[in-house]
């Protein structure tokens, strides 16, 4: 707890480098302004655990008044995770520690997110049909509970809002009418992205349609799709706001993507720090989760959308989203 | 010249492999693919040679063509710049720190894995500030530009959906052709003029080449310049191409794949050897390899190993079989011999 | 050629060799007695390392016997080697320069105590003055190799065979970098060896030295015995004609006039190494000026300086008496200075190049149109240059590096004659090049001098010091300490002025 | 000598300067935290260096240590193997890769940045492979053995909470004393045993010592094993410490490192060159970078820019007093040389 006078300071610790965080940065200016604190907000450069917990311990050592954590490994780094609790007040946002000592959850998980995406998928193609997932790497948390949230969905499971914490392995997944072709990683590597989008049209002809994962996947398929002349022909499902993403939907070749909202969960996350900090009441619910709910963006809603992320953006002297 | 045979060898034997198991791999498309990815990749291979012929290396290629590509994509389109000038900027940046790492290399007398290690470090590091981590792109406009990457050529001159069918098919994409180009300049630079003999020489031999009156800084200085000067080009191709740039993993490991492809090829790590067809083959083989990884459905957690595999194997063979030719030429002189032929053999 | 000897120490039958494309020993026999000092002569390319290298256990003779004290003993390695009691002073050096002097005496033999088999330091150092102090080397046993110059390091290549207690010591031209009271120096040593029963061969293409120590020579000629020689019968005339089968009539004749034109002068110039010292000389038209000292008197440093290598810190250089700038070799070169480096494997050659590129790559320039070489040219001086020095090789695409050492050396002295200088600085020109090509490069100095060309060439052989020059400049320390006319030369007076006589 | 006293500067510099700038930095739980990390790093530079001196290079120490920590966890908890089992297993793999590194090197006469490249790429695969790319760690259990990578040693031998106060904040993390542990080894190995000498003068000329009678193939063999040794111990300290192994991503980059903490550390990549402590300094310069970055609360997109930055101006700088003190040795040993011994130089 910090004494009067001295400004409380507030650790927001996310899980890469990605663009995505943009917004959670600019949320996180926007709480600064709104409570008077101080937000030291770290993005892990290659997006690893070791630079995670060495700046966690870095801002231990400086004597942070709360910290807010999107956790890469969840079940394994709950010890640690704990070690801080103990000392000051800890929330999750985006990936969640449910079995550590946090005293709130901030987003909607990754695998509720895949759920939605799954739904899309079942409407873009009603009769089934045959799929590919992309994705960067399937060790990360977000890849595995998205994955799985579609391949739950497809296959008809009763839903949870929550990881079940089974992932169907890699390969070939028969959901009734729909079929999960291959799940292709590229490491993180936007030109092995695009290459495996564009080896994926020639190895399955008849595909029906392609969904990634990570940000950059989606405008790596539209690039191989644009190539190969096929738009149009094959349904397009992305995560994340790209801005060639939301082009794609405007021009009507995406069908739509999952988004998060990341500039909430930088907000709220410092909002409830800072409350729990000062011993006011945060309006955390019983259950802990604080739900930011993934949205779909489709046609219709995409110029509203891109006006709401430039308006965020402005916060920050961040790039505006054209 | 039998080294480039070898890995000629090398490279159909893994495309009539591939193609046996899944002829959908031969497709006209995917050749295509193929060519573009090698056009991309062999740029940078390309340059990556000449440090490592001057007996150095360019570990930061990688990041200069993550730094160049998201800052022409960032001057483009986000600031507006026109393209006549942000292209040259990027390239003008791209020369700049070739122009550097060779300063260091050669006036202070730093180990070029060291300099250009940094420069990995720095540009990445860049790269990320300038960017705000913000990912680049050209969006859905920049058509005219994107031709760079995505063109086809012969296809180029038809007009839309006139063009025949065979050339539909197994047009050339522009990244190849650029590959080709800049191959033949170089081709002609380390082959048919004396610079190219200064740099092998220097990559043996640095004092010796002093002695003989090369000004081996300058030269050194070039090589590097040549390699940031690609690896700039091919930052921007990629940029255009792909149409998204994560300031903080574009790029990243290109510099393994450049020495891979160097290596595969037959340019000696060791310095002063190396020829630009070599490289481009080599090139291309790790480009088959990655495309058959999909084309034939193996699991891409396998997909490093696979490659690492090869390379291994193909320049493992060639260590080898250059052994045995070297005992073979042996045994030719003793057949020589046994048949009573020339009795001395140190007479000039 | 094979008569059945007692029980000679050694006996090799047979000795076949091949390398790739050429027959370098063809049913080679040699061998050596107890406590004998035996020399191998002959011409460059004749065999004589490779024969060696046989007996040495680099190379694996592809037919042939050895026998070691009646025992029929295959030796395949260097380890081998070792073990059946034969040290090896390689005609190139072959020493760990980032290492000190003791721990390069004693490498792979370190004196170890104690139960985790430590380095006794001290003994190593004790051991290692010892051994500096029989060959009259008074240095630090902690120097740094690569702070010697190419001299004191086969000094210490010298020495380290000498410690090891060997039954057969093989010296391949161990001073060829010597000067001769160094060599002198080594003949002690090697005679008192002998007397202490062990054997030597030795290799060099210094016949004054062969008579002088040799109790018997075998002579080589393209890969196969030509001929042995007893202690008396060596003599000059009947070495050569044994290696290159006819006779020779003349060595140095010497007898041009110089004109007094001064072509190149050098005024109080100052190098790095010797900041006390002012060096300055003058090399007229058409003059050999013969530069002797001992080893590390400074002789390839001034050469250096001259040739814009080493920065000077004073002084000026004039050419045909206007002073002219040189901060780089380019600069020197493009005065039409020139130097011919003393040390070939690191400034003279790039091994792994073919022997066309080797020869062309200083005159480049000269074969090139717009930057793009003109290889029929470039390949035509190569040929012609190859021809003139009579360059033992199969084809000028072969490399250098498979070449024997003599003719590495003539393809060095070929790279720089090709250019048609002002100036010629030769840095040791004739290390290890036998008698009949030496005879055919001091023609060639000749040439070029009558040509106009002013010549500096530095040498450490006492012979050659004597017969090339119309003018003796010596060494010490850094300084020119005197200036003999053809005249005035002797031994005694070169050595007197080397060793820093006044 | 004046080397390590150089980069011993150097670290005391950079911590000075993050001391007066924000004192948190020495902290006993920050000091702690800095020590932990340069332990883990400094096993695999420690191991690294051996290599590199031999004039070689190992780039496959990453994959290595994600491999073997991945391994590791896996045996132990997935496949309930006993832990004194599972651990000399897991060494035992790794002593193997280095073994077959220095085979490739030595028998096949492949370079050493080519095996290890291919490694590298190869490691990897199979880590990601074996573990189908899923996650491993140990869960909150396997508390004694996460005391190898957790520990804090003076503390141990307290009852819980019953540590005087200055123990407390400064004791010492297991790690570190590992890394102390294998370093004094090494340093015995190196300085004071036949096989350090051995390698230095292989690492400089091979030849030369082959000449002297040395197995030169197995000393190589020997540098590829300590090496890949170091990987892998470090690679189950990191898993142990971190919890989390993620196959496709643990040890990425970790090669990097392990080269820069050498080559800040004084060991030359032209090898024949390099020194125990010199090593260990040089990591903790960078680890304390790292931490300086976030304490100082450095933007994090610059780090990698910062430590590139740091690394080029530290070498470059010992490059050039280098130079210097070369010059000043000339004339100590021309102090020598009057004294009638044997004639010096510098080489150039
Ligand atoms: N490694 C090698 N590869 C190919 N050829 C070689 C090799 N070493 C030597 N030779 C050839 O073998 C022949 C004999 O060489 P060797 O070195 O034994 O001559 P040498 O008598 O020592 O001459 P020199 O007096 O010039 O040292 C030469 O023709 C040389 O070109
Ligand atoms: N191993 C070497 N590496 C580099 N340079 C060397 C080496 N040996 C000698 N030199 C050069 O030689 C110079 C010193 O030689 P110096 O002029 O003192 O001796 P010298 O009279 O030529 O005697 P020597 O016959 O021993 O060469 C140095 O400046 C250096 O450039
Ligand atoms: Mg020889
Ligand atoms: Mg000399």
């Amino acid at each position: 707890t910090a004494q009067a006078g001295k400004q409380i300071t507030i650790a927001y610790v996310t899980n890469g480098p990605y663009t995505f965080w943009t917004y959670a940065h600019a949320g996180c200016l926007k709480a600064e302004m709104e409570f008077g604190v101080k937000v030291n907000f770290f993005k892990p450069p290659s997006a690893t655990l070791e630079e995670q917990k060495r700046f966690i311990e870095t801002q231990m050592a400086k004597g942070v008044d709360g910290m807010a954590i999107s956790v890469i490994d969840p079940e394994n780094m709950t010890p640690f995770i704990n070690e801080i609790c103990a000392k000051i007040p800890v929330v999750m946002f985006d990936s969640d520690a449910p079995k550590s000592n946090r005293k709130a959850y901030i987003g909607m998980s990754n695998y509720a997110a895949g759920r939605l995406a799954g739904q899309k998928i079942k409407e873009q193609l009603p009769n089934g049909g045959k799929l590919v997932i992309f994705v960067g790497r399937l060790d990360a948390q977000n890849a595995v509970e998205r994955r799985q949230g579609i391949i739950d969905e497809l296959q008809g499971k009763p839903y949870a809002a929550q990881y079940p914490g089974k992932m169907t392995p890699q390969g070939r997944v028969n959901a009734g009418k729909w079929t999960i072709l291959d799940t292709r990683t590229d490491g993180g590597d936007e030109s092995r992205a695009k290459g495996n989008a564009e080896d994926t049209l020639v190895k399955y002809p008849d595909l029906d349609l392609m969904i990634g994962l990570w940000s950059y996947n989606t405008p790596a398929i539209i690039s191989a799709v644009q190539d190969a002349g096929k738009q149009g022909k094959i349904k397009i499902i992305g995560f994340d706001e790209e801005v060639v993403v939301l082009g794609g939907i405007k021009d009507g070749y995406v069908a739509g993507t999952i988004v998060q909202n990341p500039y909430e969960y930088g907000r709220t996350s410092i909002e409830i720090l800072y409350k729990l900090i000062k011993g006011m009441n945060a309006g955390i619910p019983p259950d802990k989760l604080v739900d930011v709910p993934a949205r779909i963006i489709t046609a219709d809603k995409v110029d509203v959308f891109m006006d709401t992320l430039n308006k965020q953006l402005a916060v920050g002297e961040f790039f505006e989203v054209k | 010249m039998k080294r480039i045979a070898g890995i000629a060898v090398l490279l159909v034997v893994v495309m009539l492999i591939t193609t046996l198991i899944d002829t959908t791999f031969i497709k006209g498309y995917n050749i295509m693919n193929i060519m573009r990815w090698s056009g991309l990749f062999g740029i940078l291979s390309l340059g990556e040679a000449f440090p490592i012929m001057t007996g150095g290396i360019d570990l930061s290629v990688g990041s200069i063509a993550g730094l160049v590509g998201a800052l022409s994509a960032n001057l483009i389109r986000m600031r507006e710049m026109p393209i006549a000038l942000a292209l040259p900027i990027c390239l003008a940046l791209s020369v700049l720190m070739g122009f550097l790492h060779g300063l260091l290399v050669t006036k202070i007398r730093m180990q070029p894995f060291v300099v250009t290690l940094c420069g990995l470090f720095i540009y990445r590091g860049m790269a990320r500030f300038l960017m705000q981590d913000v990912t680049q792109g050209y969006g859905n406009a920049f058509l005219g530009l994107k031709f760079l990457a995505h063109g086809k050529v012969p296809l180029a001159f038809w007009p839309a959906g006139h063009a025949p069918k065979f050339i539909a098919t197994w047009s050339l994409p522009m990244p190849f052709i650029i590959l080709v180009l800049v191959g033949i300049i170089l081709a002609v630079f380390l082959n048919r003029m004396v610079y190219g003999r200064y740099i092998l020489a220097l990559g043996r031999n640095e004092q010796a080449a002093r002695f003989s009156g090369i000004n081996t800084n300058r030269m050194t200085i070039v090589a590097y310049m040549i390699s940031s000067t690609c690896a700039g080009l091919a930052g921007i191709l990629f940029s255009l191409d792909l149409n998204t740039v994560q300031p903080s993993t574009a790029g990243n490991m290109y510099e393994l794949y450049a020495i891979a492809g160097c290596v595969v090829g037959g340019v000696s790590l060791k310095g002063g050897e190396g020829n630009i067809l070599g490289v481009i083959i080599g090139t291309a083989i790790v480009r088959v390899l990655y495309n058959a990884i999909n084309i034939l459905g193996i699991a891409t957690t396998l997909e490093f190993a696979v490659v690492g595999l090869v390379i291994l194997v193909g320049v493992g063979a060639d260590e080898v079989i250059k052994s045995f030719t070297a005992r073979r030429r042996i045994a030719e002189v003793r057949g020589v011999q046994a048949k009573g032929g020339v009795g001395t053999s140190t007479a000039a | 050629m094979t008569e059945n000897q007692a029980a000679g120490l050694l006996e090799m039958r047979g000795i076949t060799k091949y390398f790739p494309g050429i027959k370098a020993l063809d049913q080679v026999d040699f061998d050596l007695e107890r406590g004998e000092i035996q020399a191998v002569i002959g011409e460059n390319g004749a065999g004589k390392s490779t024969l060696m290298k046989v007996l040495g256990g680099i190379h694996l003779p592809e037919m042939g016997t050895i026998r070691l004290d009646g025992r029929e003993v295959v030796i395949d390695s260097v380890q081998t080697a070792n073990k059946l009691g034969i040290s090896f002073v390689h005609q190139e050096l072959n020493l760990s320069d980032n290492l000190d002097i003791a721990t390069n005496l004693f490498l792979g033999r370190e004196p170890r105590d104690g139960f985790l088999q430590l380095i006794d330091r001290k003994k190593l150092y004790r051991d290692t003055e010892e051994v500096l102090q029989r060959i009259d080397l008074h240095c630090s046993p902690r120097l740094l190799v690569r702070d010697l110059t190419i001299g004191g390091q086969q000094m210490i290549e010298i020495a380290k065979a000498l410690s090891i207690a060997a039954k057969i010591l093989i010296m391949d031209e161990p001073t060829s970098s010597l000067s001769c009271s160094e060599s002198e120096r080594l003949f002690r040593v090697i005679r008192e060896l002998r007397s202490q029963g062990v054997s030597i061969i030795y290799i060099s293409h210094r016949l004054g030295e062969v008579k002088e120590v040799a109790d018997r020579a075998t002579v080589l000629r393209d890969g196969r015995v030509s001929g042995h020689l007893a202690k008396e019968e060596i003599s000059q005339e009947r070495l050569v004609k044994l290696m290159v089968g006819r006779d020779i009539e003349k060595f140095y004749h010497h007898e041009h006039e110089a004109s007094r034109k001064p072509v190149f002068e050098v005024r109080d110039l100052v190098v790095p190494e010797h900041p006390k010292e002012r060096i300055s000389f003058t090399i007229h038209e058409g003059e050999i000026v013969v530069l002797a000292g001992l080893v590390g008197a400074g002789r390839t440093e001034l050469a250096h300086a001259l040739f814009g290598i080493v920065k000077p810190l004073g002084g000026q250089i004039l050419l045909d008496e206007r002073p002219i700038r040189i901060g780089s070799p380019q600069d020197a070169m493009r005065a039409g200075i020139i130097l011919v480096p003393e040390d070939r494997k690191l400034h003279g050659l790039i091994m792994e190049m073919s022997v066309e590129a080797n020869i062309t790559l200083a005159s480049l320039d000269r074969y090139q149109k717009m930057k793009v070489i003109r290889l029929d040219a470039a390949r035509a001086v190569a040929r012609e240059m190859v021809g003139k020095l009579d360059v033992r090789l199969r084809s000028i695409d072969q490399q250098v590096e498979s070449l024997s050492g003599g003719n590495q050396q003539k393809v060095v002295l070929a790279k720089w004659l090709c250019l048609n200088p002002r100036v010629l600085l030769l840095d040791e020109p004739t290390r290890g090049i036998d008698v009949v090509a030496k005879e055919e490069i001091y023609r060639l100095m000749e040439r070029l001098a009558s040509q106009g060309v002013a010549i500096l060439a530095i040498s450490s052989e006492m012979q050659e010091v004597l017969g090339i020059g119309d003018r003796i400049l010596v060494m010490h320390e850094g300084r020119i300490c005197g200036e003999l006319t053809k005249e005035q030369s002797s031994e005694e007076a070169v050595v007197h002025l080397a060793t820093g006589g006044k």
